[in-house]
């Protein structure tokens, strides 16, 4: 294994501690437990918003604390979701005194530790709601499975309720634009190769040189299947196909596009997906109004790429064009 | 009565399961980098060598055996994360509730590891067959009673457990996993035995094996 | 080799097409000779500033045109410089009047092909005025070698550079202002892992498990020398040092520090190595005023990093700051 | 005079180099790998193909040499890239300007020579011992004058070049590069051949080939 760390017990301390001296105008970091709040604190009256789950996703989530995003981030252990004592005092942090939004990933660990957080804060007086973030169309979503996860729209919810919030929607109405946004993202991805968790020392599977891993999720999971390496824009047609098809986009209608490196590929491959994704959803007659492309929701130095559609209506198009100023997302 | 278990034997088991979770640590790692994110190991060791500390820290003997696993619930909460950390820490809470006595009947002891159960399925609602912790759990309660029942020590309702909660953590091999991370995997969880069964089944071994030392 | 292209011939090509797609509101793709230039065209008035280079060190430079910073970019192929008829054109469309400055990493490949660019647009009745950037002190500088290389410090010359022309300084003055940061921005890099040219098809260089490179460039090059991997406090020791010394930096200095991704490196890792080049700098009495962490100018897939420093005074300072609105640089 | 070079033979001379270009890809990706960044192979033979379809394109047959390596030279500087293109394209161009002849005799083809080499020493400033195309274009040189003094025909002069250029390609090998991308390895540049060294020789040696044929 070769990272370059201290020790992959500190890891996660001392890389936030560097996110904080390294954008200290955005966030504060606090050591123990470990959050990082938007810099000046909560405010008055806005509806608070706070996201974390395990670490090794950078810039997801502390990069995306900050004006029009979210208020705090928690940042667990890599790849393990934070602990109930750890997230509460995020809600706190982030309380304005209009209550606060939780967005969690549909995970069990991240859904079970904010839960109990939740329970908490209530028990402070606090009000928090949560939204459970889950856009892979790659896992099968039943009332018998744990259901699909939450990948690279997360993006996309924090962006967009940040936006809801920072313009004075109540939590109700923040809520509400979060559900909105998930119901209209999806996501899919794919793995060249896997990424090592620096405790665990050696690689989340083992995959040949000319294999693939179609449907994989953000920690290192092989995915459903795999299949032999293809050229990108076959592999992106089986990213795009069932997103748009879960979807059920129909001609005419417009969408954010993201394609989400995994942490190791290069940037100039993902404009090579981005092309062919865009091409595809144009062959459907569907519009690509607004784009994102790079490392966003990554998986320490995985090789690969994932596709997410978003499906905008006027609302959410002027929510995600809201000024951004946090150390990921800045317009 | 003879043979019941306090508070010293609920520091002993504590104490054995920190040292049997740190000792398969990279066993338990391995065992979820094949089905999950490679952190079980990790992140129980993480927890219990909190719990370890915490004990080390205390200025009394603890009371009882409740108290001892109310602390073991409060810091696993605090330390563990992921979704072994709600879920043992519920198991613990509960187990807890039920067993603020200076000494456990084999009565006792079946209550405790029903609550323990009882928490798991609260939090994570597993039934069953899903691959997951619940089934090194569920033998052993099943198991324990029977023990219980035929009039066996509380040794030897633990050893009882313990023997089924192996027997139920191997036969989580062949499952198809429908509960937790190893559920996106689909058929391909089959044929990996799940990582949190199996430290279920060195937990109660571990109790298991302090209580027949404190029972010689 | 395992990528996301399609054909190591098209890999250019189609990446700049999907980049000129995304990024439609701030440049536009012209195919042939391939050039990206500014939405809008060149600004009347204005020194047009452009760079260019080998592919392969994404989002340099095609991510750094757009307000405030180049008006014209040059992707040459993989790690290979683009050709006079292909530079010249980028000249003539930047050029808004107020003559054209290039902006030139110190490769003889690019030197050579800009220079010759350089004739061709003065033929044609354009001025245009190079500085080359040489900012690599793994490279002995000295009258009988080629020069220290150009890698991470480009940035700030770009960002710098573009800012002065946006505020309206003429050419002479925007040279002037490159050339100070030029004079005062150094940068060492270090690599876990080689990367894979898609043409060559195989790692550029071959890396035993438990072995790094130290001061290599960001064309796959081997480094000066190979090391025993170390704990990340160690490697930016040997990254940070020689930057700073080669700087003269002394105590009650102010700068800035970017630590560079080469494109493989998970953000969590060049978040561990900003914290100790910036305990580093402070130990020497440098305060770290302005901060820049991620991937900038990498080297496809490789693992590794670099830390480039930049004296600062009031006027860089200031330019820095200067509103900038591109694909990967934008405040 | 019997034996003289030309417009047929640069046309051959540069089919055979584009050909030759193609077949040693690899291995000129190979060498510059090594101490460079491993692209002189593809530059080269994207650069000859592009040479290859412009000589395709053409109306009418060329009217001299220089006409000949003109076309080659601006395909170059304009497809190649890299250190190399305009490189080579300099070398070219300085050459075709001393070549508008119908036929070179033996002085002609050192005139091209020397031409070639003056070019790349203007635009790359190397002097010769630094690892680069000049350590095997200077000997090429060298031997070419020596052969045409000793009166060799044009083919003759071409052989001594080539063989001299091949070795003194070879003679890079133990070199440390101060020019180039290989100066950046100092020591470490040492043991490997020069791509650009090397594609020189495979240059010439087509040069030499396609005399021999063309007299044959
Ligand atoms: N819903 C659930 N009910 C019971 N046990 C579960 C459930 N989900 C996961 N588990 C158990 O948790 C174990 C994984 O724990 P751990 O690796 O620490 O958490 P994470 O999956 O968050 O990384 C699984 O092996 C399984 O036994
Ligand atoms: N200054 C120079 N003078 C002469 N030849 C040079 C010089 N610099 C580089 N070369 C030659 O160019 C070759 C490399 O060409 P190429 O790989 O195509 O370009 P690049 O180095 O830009 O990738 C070297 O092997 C060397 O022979
Ligand atoms: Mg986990
Ligand atoms: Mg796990
Ligand atoms: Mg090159
Ligand atoms: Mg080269």
């Amino acid at each position: 294994m070769k990272k370059l760390i201290n020790d992959p017990q500190s890891v996660v301390a001392e890389s936030v501690e560097g996110f904080g001296l390294a954008h200290a105008d955005l966030v504060e970091v606090h050591p123990a437990p470990l959050i990082v709040t938007r810099a000046g604190g909560a405010v008055t009256g806005k509806v608070g918003l706070v996201s974390g789950g395990g670490s090794g996703h950078e810039p997801l989530h502390a990069g995306f604390v900050g004006d029009g995003m979210l208020d705090a981030a928690v940042p667990g252990a890599m790849f393990t979701s934070p602990t109930p004592d750890q997230i509460a005092p995020a809600f706190t942090a982030a309380d304005g005194g209009a209550g606060v939004l939780a967005i969690v990933k549909n995970y069990t660990g991240d859904v079970l530790n904010f839960e109990t957080a939740a329970e908490l804060a209530d028990a402070e007086g606090l009000t928090v709601r949560s939204v459970v973030v889950n856009d892979d169309v790659a896992v099968e979503d039943s009332l018998y499975t744990a259901g699909r996860r939450g990948v690279a729209g997360t993006v996309a919810v924090e962006k967009i309720a940040g936006a809801a919030a920072a313009r004075g929607d109540d939590l109700d109405g923040v809520v509400a634009v979060a559900e909105k946004v998930i119901a209209n993202v999806r996501s899919m991805g794919v793995a060249l190769t896997a990424c090592t968790v620096p405790h665990a020392g050696k690689p989340s599977f083992d995959l040949p040189e000319d294999e693939i891993e179609i449907g994989i999720g953000i920690h290192g999971e092989p995915g459903r299947r795999r299949i032999p390496l293809a050229p990108a824009d076959e592999i992106t047609e089986l990213l795009l196909t069932p997103v748009a098809e879960d979807l059920g986009l129909t001609s005419g209608e417009q969408v954010l596009l993201l394609v989400n490196g995994m942490g190791g590929t290069p940037l100039s491959e993902l404009y090579v997906v981005y092309r062919q994704a865009r091409r595809l959803l144009e062959g459907r007659g569907v519009e690509v109004t607004r784009s994102l492309v790079g490392n966003y929701v990554t998986s320490l130095e995985m090789q690969g790429a994932s596709v997410t559609v978003l499906r905008l209506d006027d609302e959410l198009t002027a929510l995600w064009d809201a000024p951004v100023r946090t150390a990921a997302l800045h317009w | 009565m003879t043979g019941t278990l306090g508070a010293a034997w609920a520091v002993a088991w504590t104490r054995r399961t920190a040292q049997v979770v740190v000792e398969h640590r990279e066993e338990l790692i391995e065992l979820d980098r094949q089905i999950g994110d490679g952190d079980h190991g990790e992140n129980l060791a993480r927890g219990f060598t909190a719990v370890l500390a915490k004990l080390d820290a205390l200025d009394a003997e603890p009371e009882d055996v409740g108290a001892v696993l109310k602390l073991v619930a409060t810091t696993l909460m605090s330390t563990v994360g992921g979704a072994a950390g709600p879920l043992y820490g519920t198991a613990y809470l509960r187990a807890a509730k039920v067993t603020a006595l200076p000494a456990l009947d084999s009565a006792a002891v079946v209550a405790l590891l029903e609550a323990g159960l009882e928490g798991i399925v609260v939090r994570g609602k597993a039934n069953p067959g899903e691959k997951t912790m619940v089934d090194a759990w569920t033998p052993a309660v099943e198991a324990a009673v029977a023990a219980a029942d035929a009039g066996a020590s509380p040794a030897g309702v633990l050893a009882a457990a313990a023997e089924a909660a192996r027997g139920g953590a191997e036969a989580t091999t062949p499952l198809v996993a429908t509960k937790g991370r190893a559920s996106y995997l689909g058929e391909r969880s089959a044929g990996h035995q799940d990582p949190g069964a199996t430290s279920t089944a060195l937990i109660l071994d571990a109790a298991a094996t302090t209580a027949a030392e404190a029972a010689a």
